[in-house]
C-alpha cells in the first residue's frame, strides 16, 4: 500500500519531502549555511567522481576533535569513530539504478550544488524538496545547451 | 427554463401513401410545424418537408481536415521537440509521418460526423416518452402537427379524412 | 423468393420483424448458460495462463531468439483479419447499394467489434513490459520523448484503436434505430435500460435525415479502413528487411487474406445463430451462398498472392529469398503451407458447384478450414520468416508451448463469449434496415 | 600503499549496487555507509587495479583486476606480463566466478564419527589436521603434499612442511602433464622437461595433434605468438586425425596419425643427408603413403620446411604418445628448429609435474588446491591415507577428504608462481574474503608449526630477487605484476640415442575405434566446470553448452545408425559412459573423441551432473612408454542406445549457405587472384546525418581470432550478461552479446578439404540500422557518435528490433535475471542489470567509452587512438578486435577499414554496419 502511494506521488511528480530519521541529528544548516563551510569540502567526491561521498567518520573528527565537543551528538560521533564503526546515515537522494548520474562534469562545469539538492544549507535535517525527474535532468540540459542523448544518462 | 408545453395532433397511418397525402396536406394548408415519424427514413416526406442538405458532412470535413493537422502537427512536433536518428532517416520523415496523419484524419472525420449527428439530430432527445408511440417504431407511420390549443380538433378532424387510422392529442 | 435481397419478402413484414427478432433477446435457457459457462472457463484458462506469463516472464511461453513473434503475433493478426468482413459487409457493400447485407451486417460489425476488442490484447499479451504499453501512446513522456512515429508499431496503435472507435461508432450509430424498437416492445427494466441506449430515438424525419447522412459519411470513412488497417497490419511486416517479409504484395494481399477469414468466421456465427433463433427468413440460403461466392474471389486472390510469392523468390534469384521460400515447402513447417494452400484456396474454390454453396454442412465445413488456413497462413509468415533468415546461424525450429496455445483457446472463447452476450442482449439483425430493404406499405397493400 | 588500510576498507564497506532495473522507488530510505577511514588510493566511483598472476591453469598470466568500492568485477590481461601481454582466455576472465561461486566452501569440514563430513570452527578443524598431521609425522614418509604446479613460495613452504613432517612425498599433480612430451626431450635431447616454443619468430608452424591456442602448456602467450607470426606471414598447417580449434586456425589439415605424418617428413628431409644417416635409417619404413600423406603435399611441406623458419609442436592430450612426441623432436631437429624457434632456456612449472600420482604407505595426504579424485578416484580400499583438503571449493577431493579447509581463492590470495624459470609472477589479494576461508600459504605455515603470516614468508623469500632497495622493488614489482629475469641461452644437442625402439608402436596398425581425449577449451581438465559463464560458452566447433559428446565421423556414423544428439555407449577396458553423440566431418573415421571436464560429482550446481567424466575411459595409470596418462590412442566400443542424448547445439545451421558470413580467401603462390573488390557506393535517398566529434567503428580481423571465446567470457563479465541454463539455452535464449558462429565448408557442402570457418557476431551498430526505425518507443535509436543505443529502461519489449535485425545479435530477457549469491557481487556498477521484458545487446562497451571521455576532460587532453579498449577487444589474445575513431584517418581502426581484405557482414542489405571484419587467409 505504502509502495502504491509512494508510486503515486512520484507520478504525480510531488516532491515527496521524506525527512528520514538520521543516526545522527545532523544539521546542514549548521555547517553549510551559518558556518559557511563549503559544500566540497565535505563531499569532495563530487568535484572528482561520479558519486559526491559522504564524508568519513575521520573527516568528521577532523574538525570536531576540537569544535563542538561538548554537544551530545558529537559525542555520538565520537562513540563511532572510537568503536572503528561507520555511521549507517539514512539515504535521502537516490536515483534508479539505470541512471548513471555523474558529480564531476556538473561541478566542474559550475552547476550549483542547489540546483539539484535544493537549498541544503538551510534544512536543519536533510530532506529532498525537488523531484529529481528526468524532466529536470533534461530541461537542465536543454537550457545549457548540453546533450540529450540518451547515453548521457543511461548504459 | 423550461419550454412551455406545446401542444400537437398525431395522425397514425398503416401505409406510406396516405401519410404523404396527409403531409402534403398539412403542408398545403399550414396546419403548422409538421414532422412525420416512422420506422424507415421516407425518401419521399424528407422531399415534401424540404430544407437543405444535412449539414453532417461539413462536420466530416471538418473533422478530417482537423484529423490531418493534428497528425502531421504531433508527428512532425514530436520529433523536432526530441530529435532521435533511427535508421539513418531523417528526423521529420514525411511518409511515414504521413500513416499517422492519414489514421487521424479518419479517426476525427468519424468522431465529428457521429458529433454532428448528434447535433443536429438533437440526441440524446431526454424528452422522449411525451408524445411518443411506440406503435411508430414497428409498422405505423406518424405525421405530427404542432398547433395553438384551439386547433387542435380542427387537425384531428383533417388528419382523419387525409385516411388516419388514429389521432391522438399529445401535449410535447 | 428475391436473388437480390435474399430477404423473404412473402412472409416477411413490419410486424412480424420486430417480433422475431425481439423474441431472440427472451430469458436464455439453459443451453445458453451452460455454453456461456464452459466459454467463460475456457476464456479464464486462458487470462490464467497470461497470469503465469505475467507474473513469471515471457519465458514460459514458446517464443525465443530469434522468432520473437510466435502464436501471439500470429493470433493478433488473425483477429484483426476477422474484423474486416464486418466492415466490408456493413460499409463496402452499404456504399455499393449490396441489398442483402442488410439482414446480416449487424452480426458481421459485431464480429468486428468483438475480434479488434480480442486482437487489441494480443499486443499487450506479447509485450516484455506491458505495464508500461501506454508509452506508446502519443503524448510527450520523460523529457518530451514521444512514441516513435516512424515505427510501424505505433501505426498499428493509430490503425487498431482508430479501427476499434469507427466500428464502435459504426455499430452503435446502426443500432440506435433497432434500441428504440427494443425499447417500445418490452416493460420495466428493459425498458429502461433500452430507453437509455436508445438516447431517445424517435425516427422523427430531423433525426433520420440527420442520421442518414452521418450513416453514409460514417460508411465512407470505414471503408478506406478495410483496405488501410490491414495494410499497415501487413506492414508490421513489410516494413522489415527480412526475407518472406519484406514484400510490396502484403498489403492487397493480407487484405484479401482479412477479408476471406472474416466471411468464414461471420459464415460459422450467422447459421447456427439464424437456426437457434429461426431467422431463416432474414438471412436465407441465398445470403450464404452469396457470401460463399465472395469467399471463392478472396481464395483466389490468395492463390494468386501465394504463386506470386513463390514465383518472385524464385525469379529474383535472391538467395535468401530462394532459401526462405524452398524452407516454407520442405522444411520443418511444410506441412503448415501445404495446409493452408489447401483450406484457403482448394477448400473455397468447392462454392463454384451451386451444390455446395447451398449445402449447410459444406459451407461450415469449408469455413472452418478457411480460418484454420488463414491462421497458419499468418503463423508461416511469421514463423518461418523469423526462424530462417540471413544468418544461417540463427535458423531455429518454433514451437508454441501451453500458455501461447491456452491464450489461443482462451481468445477464441472471449471472441465466441462476448458474441452469445451480444446475441442474447441486442437485436443480432438490423430491424430498420430490413424493414427498409421491404417495399413499403402502400394504399393497395393495407387494403388487399 | 598501504596494505592494511586496504585490506581494512572492505571491513566497513556497505554499499550494495546491485538491484533490478525496475526500482521506482527513488524515495524510499536507504542505508549509506561512509567508511570510518577512507582507504588512500581509493574514490567511489573510481576502479582501482590490483596485478596478480591468473591461476586457473598452469600458464600462469599476469592479471589485473578491476575493483570497485572494494569489490573486483572484472579480471583482465596485464600487458606489461611476458606471458601474456594483455589478453587472457576465457578461463582467466571467469576466475571471478570462482571468487564469488556460490558454492564456495564457507566452513571446514571435518569427518565425523558418523563418517559424514561436518562443519567445524576453524579452530577445530586446524586441531583435527595438526594432530592428524603430528601423528602421521612419527613414521617417516608418511605424509604427502599434493599440489598442482606450483612453482615458487608455495613450493618452497611445501618443502619446509614436508621437512616439518619428516616426510619427502611431494607430489605436483596434474592431470595434463604433457608427460610425452617430457619424455621426449629427456630422450632425445636430454632435458626432462617442456620446450620454450618462440612461435612469434617462425613462419612454418607444424602442429601435431597439439592445441597451443586452446589449453596447451600457455594458450595466451602461444596465441600472441602464433598471431604475431601469422602477421608476418608465417604458415599453419594441422595434422592429427581430430579437427581441434587449434586445426581449424590452421591453414592445412593434414589429416592422419600426428607422429606417423612426423616421421614421413622426416623421411622426406632426411633423403640423402649425410648429417641425419641414422635419423633417416629410423624413418626409412614411414613411407608418405603409409602416413597417408600425398606425395605432391609431402614435397611442398618439405620445401616450405626447407624455406622457412620452423617449429613444430607436439603432444598434449589428444596426442599423448610418447612415439608421436619423439617424432616431432626429430622433425624439429632435422628442420633446424632445435635451439632456434624450439629453445629451452627456461623450464618450465610443468617440468616437476605428473599425471599420475602414487599415494601408496602414506598415513595423511594433504592435498593443496588440486583435485585428484576427479580424474583418478580413490581406490576404494580401506587403509588409504587420511586426506586433508585445502580448497575453496567442494571437489571429488573434499569428499573423500576427512579435514576440508576452505581457503582463499587466488583472488584474495598472496602469492608467487613461476610458471617459467626466472618469470617471477606476484599474486596480491584484490580484495578482503568474500567468506570466512583462510590463505593457504597461511594455514601451511600454521600446520608446518612456523610463525608468521605468508605475505612475509614472500617477502623473505623474494628478497634474493632484490638489487636494492627492497620496499621499492617490492612496491614496484606489486605495481607492475611480478619481476622478470632474463634466461641465459641454453643449447641442447640430440643425445643420439637410438629411438627406433620408440618409434616402433607408429608402425602398429589396430583395429576398431581409437579413443581420443582432448582438454576442454571451457573447462580444461575439469577445473573451469563450476563457473557458469564456461559452461554457457559454446564450444566453438561444436556448439554445444552445458555438456560432453562423442564426437564421431559421418561415415562412422551412418554405420551405426547414429545422429547429432543421440545417446551412445563408449566402452573402453577402464570403465563405460553414456553420452549424446556429434557427428563431426573434422574426425577422421575410426576415432572417436570426448572432451574432458565435465561429469563432476561434487563440485557445485553448475558443475554437477553436467556431462560426463571422461577420464573414466582412460587408465589412470603411467603408460610404460611415457610415464603419464594415456589420454589419447586406446581401444573404445561405441554403440548407439538410444536418442535421447539431450544435446543442446546452439548453432542452427552448419553451413554459410552462400551468405559470405565468415569469409576467407586463398592466398599465397598458386592462389586464384583475389576477385575484383566491388565497391559498392553507399546509397540512400536520404542526406547523411552528420558523425561528430567521433564515429566509433570495430574491425575484427578473422585472419587472427582464434575462437578461443575470451571476448565472449569478457563480456559477459563487463556488462552484467546472465546465464540461463541449459534447459533456457535449448529454447535458443542465451544471452550473450557476442556469438562465435562455426560454420563448415568448404562452400556449399562439407566436402574435401574440410574447413571450418568461424566468425564473431556481435552488434553491428550499423549505421543503417534496421532495429531502429522499428522501435515503437525509442528504445533503439542513433547516437551523434555512430552508436546504435539501447536504453533499456525505455524498452517496451516488443522485440520487434530483433526481429528485424538481420544478424540476430539482440538477446531479450525472457526471465529476470538471476546471479546466486555471490554472484551477483561480480555485477559492473557501471552497466544496468536488465530486468525481465526488455532487450539488451552489445553498446560497444559504451561505459568504457563515457569513461575515457571523461578521463580525457579531466586530464584535458583529447582522446587518443586506444584509450578506449571495449572488454572484448581488450581481452583478446590474439588482438583481433580493433576498436577505435574513424573521424580520425590516422587511428588504428581507419586504417584497417581501408584494408583490402575488410569486409562487412551482409553488406548488401546497406546497413552499413560500423563493425568490419577482415577476411581470414587460407594461405597454400
Amino acid at each position: 500500500m505504502r509502495s502504491i502511494l509512494l508510486a503515486l506521488l512520484a507520478v504525480a511528480g510531488v516532491a515527496a519531502a521524506i525527512e528520514p530519521g538520521q543516526p545522527i541529528n545532523f544539521s546542514h544548516k549548521i555547517h553549510a549555511g551559518d558556518n559557511k563551510i563549503q559544500c566540497l569540502f565535505c563531499h569532495s567526491g563530487a568535484r572528482r567522481s561520479t558519486v559526491s561521498g559522504i564524508p568519513s567518520v575521520q573527516l568528521c573528527m577532523g574538525c570536531h576533535r576540537m569544535a563542538a565537543v561538548n554537544k551530545p551528538e558529537i559525542a555520538r560521533v565520537r562513540a563511532y569513530f572510537e568503536k572503528k564503526q561507520p555511521i549507517p546515515w539514512t539515504r535521502v537522494v537516490k536515483e534508479p539504478d539505470y541512471v548513471f548520474f555523474n558529480h564531476s562534469p556538473h561541478i566542474s562545469r559550475g552547476v550549483r550544488c542547489q540546483e539539484c539538492h535544493g537549498p541544503v544549507e538551510t534544512m536543519t535535517q536533510t530532506r529532498l524538496d525537488h523531484t529529481l525527474s528526468m524532466n529536470v535532468c533534461v530541461a537542465c540540459h536543454r537550457q545549457r545547451g548540453v546533450s540529450v542523448d540518451c547515453y548521457t544518462c543511461h548504459r | 427554463m423550461p419550454e412551455a408545453p406545446r401542444h400537437s395532433v398525431i395522425g397514425f397511418y398503416a401505409d406510406v401513401d396516405s401519410l404523404i397525402h396527409a403531409l402534403e396536406l398539412a403542408k398545403r394548408e399550414g396546419l403548422g410545424e409538421v414532422r412525420t415519424i416512422s420506422p424507415v427514413p421516407l425518401a419521399e416526406a424528407q422531399r415534401i418537408l424540404g430544407g437543405k442538405p444535412s449539414p453532417v458532412r461539413y462536420f466530416t470535413l471538418g473533422g478530417g481536415f482537423f484529423g490531418f493537422l493534428v497528425g502531421w502537427a504531433l508527428t512532425i512536433g514530436s520529433v523536432e521537440h526530441y530529435p532521435l536518428i533511427v535508421g539513418a532517416k531523417p528526423i521529420v520523415s514525411l511518409t511515414p509521418f504521413g500513416v499517422v496523419a492519414y489514421i487521424c484524419t479518419i479517426l476525427f472525420g468519424a468522431l465529428f460526423t457521429v458529433l454532428g449527428m448528434l447535433i443536429n439530430a438533437r440526441l440524446p432527445d431526454v424528452k422522449v416518452g411525451r408524445g411518443y408511440d411506440p406503435r411508430l417504431t414497428g409498422n405505423r407511420f406518424g405525421l405530427q402537427v404542432i398547433c395553438g390549443r384551439e386547433q387542435v380538433e380542427a387537425i384531428q378532424d383533417k388528419l382523419m379524412d387525409a385516411g388516419a387510422e388514429e389521432v391522438k392529442y399529445v401535449v410535447v | 423468393m428475391s436473388r437480390e435481397t435474399g430477404v423473404d419478402r412473402y412472409t416477411l413484414n413490419y410486424s412480424n420483424i420486430d417480433v422475431d427478432l425481439v423474441r431472440t433477446m427472451q430469458p436464455a435457457g439453459k443451453l445458453y448458460y451452460t455454453v456461456l459457462v464452459i466459454l467463460a472457463a475456457i476464456a479464464g484458462w486462458g487470462g490464467y495462463a497470461w497470469s503465469v506469463q505475467l507474473r513469471l516472464g515471457l519465458g514460459v511461453a514458446g517464443i525465443t531468439w530469434p522468432v520473437g513473434w510466435g502464436f501471439y503475433i500470429t493470433t493478433f493478426v488473425f483477429w484483426v483479419g476477422i474484423a474486416h468482413s464486418g466492415t466490408l459487409i456493413s460499409a463496402v457493400l452499404f456504399l455499393f447499394r449490396v441489398r442483402w447485407r442488410s439482414p446480416i451486417y449487424r452480426s458481421a460489425e459485431a464480429v468486428t467489434v468483438f475480434a479488434v476488442m480480442t486482437a487489441g490484447l494480443f499486443p499487450l499479451i506479447h509485450m516484455g513490459r506491458p505495464w508500461v504499453a501506454y508509452w506508446l501512446m502519443p503524448y510527450p513522456q520523460m523529457g518530451g520523448l514521444f512514441p516513435n512515429f516512424r515505427s510501424p508499431l505505433v501505426w498499428d496503435v493509430f490503425a487498431i484503436s482508430t479501427y476499434l472507435t469507427v466500428s464502435v461508432l459504426f455499430f452503435v450509430t446502426g443500432m440506435a434505430p433497432d434500441l428504440a424498437i427494443v425499447r417500445d416492445r418490452t416493460v420495466g427494466w428493459r425498458n429502461k435500460v433500452y430507453g437509455l441506449l436508445a438516447q431517445g430515438w424517435q425516427g422523427t424525419d430531423r433525426q433520420w435525415k440527420h442520421y442518414t447522412a452521418a450513416y453514409v459519411f460514417l460508411a465512407a470513412l470505414a471503408t478506406p479502413l478495410v483496405i488501410s488497417v490491414h495494410s499497415i497490419v501487413s506492414w508490421d511486416f513489410a516494413m522489415s528487411i527480412i526475407p518472406g517479409w519484406h514484400t510490396a504484395i502484403f498489403p492487397p494481399y493480407f487484405v484479401a487474406g482479412a477479408i476471406h477469414s472474416g466471411l468464414a468466421m461471420v459464415l460459422l456465427i450467422v447459421i447456427p445463430m439464424r437456426r437457434i433463433f429461426n431467422l431463416q427468413p432474414y438471412i436465407t440460403g441465398e445470403h450464404l451462398a452469396n457470401m460463399s461466392k465472395m469467399l471463392i474471389f478472396t481464395g483466389l486472390i490468395l492463390g494468386y498472392a501465394y504463386g506470386i510469392e513463390f514465383f518472385i523468390a524464385w525469379y529474383s534469384n535472391n538467395v535468401y529469398e530462394r532459401s526462405l521460400f524452398f524452407y516454407r515447402a520442405f522444411g520443418d513447417y511444410a506441412w503448415a503451407l501445404w495446409l493452408l494452400v489447401a483450406c484457403n484456396v482448394l477448400g473455397p474454390s468447392l462454392f463454384v458447384f451451386r451444390r455446395v454453396r447451398h449445402s449447410i454442412p459444406a459451407i461450415v465445413a469449408i469455413s472452418v478450414f478457411v480460418n484454420v488456413g488463414m491462421f497458419f497462413e499468418r503463423f508461416v509468415i511469421i514463423v518461418t520468416s523469423l526462424g530462417h533468415s540471413f544468418d544461417p546461424f540463427t535458423w531455429k525450429v518454433y514451437v508454441p508451448r501451453w500458455p501461447e496455445v491456452s491464450i489461443l483457446a482462451g481468445s477464441f472463447a472471449w471472441f465466441f463469449l462476448l458474441f452469445l452476450i451480444f446475441a442474447k442482449l441486442f437485436p443480432v439483425v438490423s430491424m430498420w434496415e430490413v424493414k427498409e430493404q421491404l417495399p413499403l406499405p402502400r394504399k393497395e397493400d393495407t387494403h388487399a | 600503499m598501504s596494505e592494511t588500510n586496504r585490506r581494512d576498507f572492505v571491513k566497513i564497506l556497505g554499499i550494495g549496487s546491485a538491484a533490478g532495473l525496475a526500482g521506482c522507488t527513488r524515495t524510499a530510505p536507504d542505508t549509506l555507509t561512509p567508511y570510518v577511514v577512507p582507504p588512500e588510493e581509493m574514490v567511489r566511483g573510481h576502479a582501482l587495479w590490483y596485478r596478480a598472476t591468473c591461476r586457473e591453469c598452469p600458464a600462469g598470466c599476469g592479471i589485473e583486476a578491476r575493483v570497485r568500492e572494494g569489490r573486483v568485477h572484472k579480471v583482465e590481461g596485464n600487458p606489461e606480463h611476458p606471458v601474456n601481454g594483455g589478453g587472457l582466455c576465457s578461463r582467466g576472465q571467469a576466475a571471478v566466478q570462482g571468487l564469488y561461486n556460490p558454492d564456495r566452501l564457507r566452513t571446514p569440514l571435518v569427518r565425523g564419527a558418523g563418517g559424514a563430513l561436518q562443519p567445524a570452527s576453524w579452530q577445530e578443524a586446524l586441531d583435527a589436521a595438526s594432530a592428524l598431521l603430528a601423528k602421521a609425522r612419527g613414521r617417516k614418509d608418511a605424509i604427502g603434499f599434493m599440489t598442482g604446479a606450483s612453482a615458487g613460495a608455495l613450493d618452497d613452504l611445501a618443502a619446509d612442511c614436508l621437512k616439518a613432517w619428516n616426510s619427502a612425498r611431494r607430489i605436483r599433480y596434474e592431470p595434463v602433464a604433457y608427460d610425452s612430451v617430457r619424455a621426449a626431450n629427456a630422450l632425445c635431447f636430454d632435458r626432462p622437461g617442456l620446450p620454450v616454443l618462440r612461435f612469434a619468430e617462425a613462419r612454418a608452424i607444424y602442429v601435431f595433434g597439439a592445441d597451443p591456442l586452446e589449453t596447451y602448456v600457455s594458450p595466451a602467450g602461444y596465441t600472441r605468438g602464433i598471431t604475431e607470426a601469422r602477421r608476418a606471414g608465417a604458415r599453419m598447417v594441422f595434422f592429427g586425425s581430430r579437427l581441434s580449434l587449434t586445426g581449424a586456425r590452421a591453414d592445412e589439415w593434414v589429416a592422419g596419425e600426428p607422429g606417423r605424418l612426423a616421421m614421413a617428413l622426416v623421411r622426406e628431409l632426411t633423403a640423402g643427408d649425410a648429417r641425419f644417416a641414422a635419423i633417416r635409417k629410423w624413418a626409412e619404413p614411414f613411407t608418405p603413403e603409409r602416413a597417408g600423406l600425398k606425395p605432391e603435399v609431402a614435397q611442398k611441406l618439405v620445401r616450405e620446411i626447407r624455406a622457412n623458419a620452423f617449429l613444430a609442436v607436439a603432444g598434449g592430450v589428444a596426442a599423448s604418445d610418447l612415439a608421436d612426441a619423439i617424432a616431432v623432436n626429430l622433425l624439429n631437429h632435422v628442420a633446424g628448429a632445435i635451439n632456434k624457434t624450439v629453445r629451452f632456456d627456461r623450464a618450465s612449472s610443468l617440468d616437476t609435474v605428473s599425471s599420475v600420482f602414487d599415494a601408496s604407505g602414506l598415513d595423511a595426504l594433504l592435498v593443496v588446491d588440486a583435485n585428484p579424485f576427479y580424474t583418478a578416484p580413490p581406490k576404494a580400499a580401506a587403509g588409504g591415507p587420511k586426506i586433508v583438503a585445502l580448497s575453496s571449493y567442494p571437489t571429488e577431493t573434499t569428499a573423500a577428504a576427512d579435514i576440508v579447509l576452505p581457503i582463499h581463492t587466488p583472488l584474495e590470495s598472496w602469492g608467487d608462481y613461476e610458471p617459467w624459470a626466472g618469470i617471477h609472477s606476484l599474486q596480491q589479494p584484490a580484495m578482503l574474503p568474500v567468506f570466512e576461508t583462510r590463505d593457504a600459504g597461511d594455514v601451511l605455515l600454521k600446520l608446518s608449526g612456523a610463525s608468521g603470516e605468508y605475505r612475509d614468508y614472500i617477502r623473505a623469500r623474494w628478497k634474493k630477487f632484490a638489487s636494492a632497495d627492497f620496499e621499492s622493488f617490492w612496491k614496484d614489482a606489486l605495481k607492475r605484476g611480478g619481476h622478470w629475469e632474463d634466461a641465459p641461452a641454453r643449447e641442447v644437442r640430440l643425445t643420439g640415442a637410438d629411438l627406433s625402439a620408440q618409434l616402433k608402436p607408429l608402425l602398429e596398425n589396430a583395429s576398431g575405434y581409437m579413443l581420443q581425449t582432448y582438454a576442454s577449451l571451457a573447462h580444461f581438465d575439469g577445473r573451469g566446470a563450476n563457473r557458469p559463464w564456461l559452461q554457457e560458452m559454446p564450444d566453438p566447433l561444436t556448439q554445444v553448452v552445458w555438456d560432453s559428446w562423442a564426437e564421431v565421423n559421418p561415415d562412422d556414423a551412418r554405420k551405426l545408425g547414429v545422429k547429432t544428439g543421440d545417446r551412445v555407449r563408449l566402452r573402453t577396458p577402464q570403465g563405460q559412459l553414456q553420452l549424446a553423440a556429434y557427428v563431426y566431418p573434422g574426425i577422421l573415421p575410426g576415432t572417436v573423441a570426448v572432451p574432458l571436464g565435465q561429469g563432476h560429482t561434487n563440485f557445485g550446481r553448475y558443475a554437477n551432473g553436467v556431462g560426463v567424466n571422461a577420464a573414466a575411459l582412460v587408465a589412470q595409470a603411467p603408460d610404460p612408454a611415457a610415464g603419464g596418462v594415456r589420454w589419447s590412442g586406446g581401444r573404445v566400443e561405441i554403440e548407439r542406445v538410444d536418442a535421447n542424448g539431450g544435446l543442446v547445439v546452439i548453432s542452427g545451421h552448419d553451413l554459410q549457405e552462400s551468405r559470405g558470413i565468415a569469409r576467407s580467401r586463398l592466398t599465397g603462390a598458386g592462389a586464384p587472384a583475389a576477385a575484383e573488390k566491388r565497391e559498392e557506393p553507399e546509397l540512400s535517398i536520404y542526406p547523411e546525418h552528420e558523425h561528430k566529434p567521433y564515429r566509433w567503428a570495430m574491425a575484427i580481423d578473422l585472419d587472427a581470432c582464434t575462437g578461443c571465446g575470451a571476448c565472449i567470457a569478457a563480456c559477459y563479465a563487463e556488462n552484467n550478461v546472465p546465464v540461463v541454463g541449459k534447459e533456457e539455452a535449448a529454447r535458443g535464449r542465451e544471452m550473450s552479446w557476442i556469438r562465435l558462429e562455426r560454420f563448415f565448408g568448404p562452400g556449399e557442402t562439407v566436402s574435401a578439404p574440410f574447413q571450418v570457418d568461424l566468425t564473431l557476431m556481435l552488434c553491428q551498430q550499423c549505421d543503417g540500422a534496421p532495429c531502429e526505425p522499428v522501435c515503437p518507443v525509442f528504445a533503439a535509436y542513433h547516437t551523434q557518435e555512430g552508436l546504435n543505443g539501447q536504453i533499456y529502461n525505455r524498452c517496451v519489449g516488443t522485440r520487434y528490433c530483433s526481429n528485424n535485425c538481420p544478424y540476430k545479435t539482440r538477446r531479450f530477457n525472457w526471465f529476470q535475471a538471476e546471479w546466486a549469491a555471490p554472484l551477483d557481487w561480480q555485477l559492473n556498477p557501471d552497466v544496468t542489470a536488465r530486468t525481465r521484458g526488455v532487450m539488451e545487446k552489445c553498446t560497444f562497451c559504451v561505459q568504457r567509452i563515457v569513461e575515457a571521455k571523461d578521463r580525457a576532460r579531466r586530464e584535458a587532453r583529447p582522446l587518443a587512438d586506444g584509450d578506449i579498449a571495449p572488454a572484448c577487444a581488450q581481452s583478446c589474445p590474439a588482438a583481433a578486435i580493433v576498436f577505435g575513431n574513424v573521424n580520425d584517418p590516422a587511428s588504428r581502426i581507419a586504417r584497417l577499414q581501408a584494408n583490402d581484405r575488410r569486409y562487412r557482414a551482409l553488406e548488401e542489405l546497406n546497413t552499413r554496419p560500423a563493425v568490419s571484419y577482415l577476411e581470414r587467409e587460407r594461405r597454400i
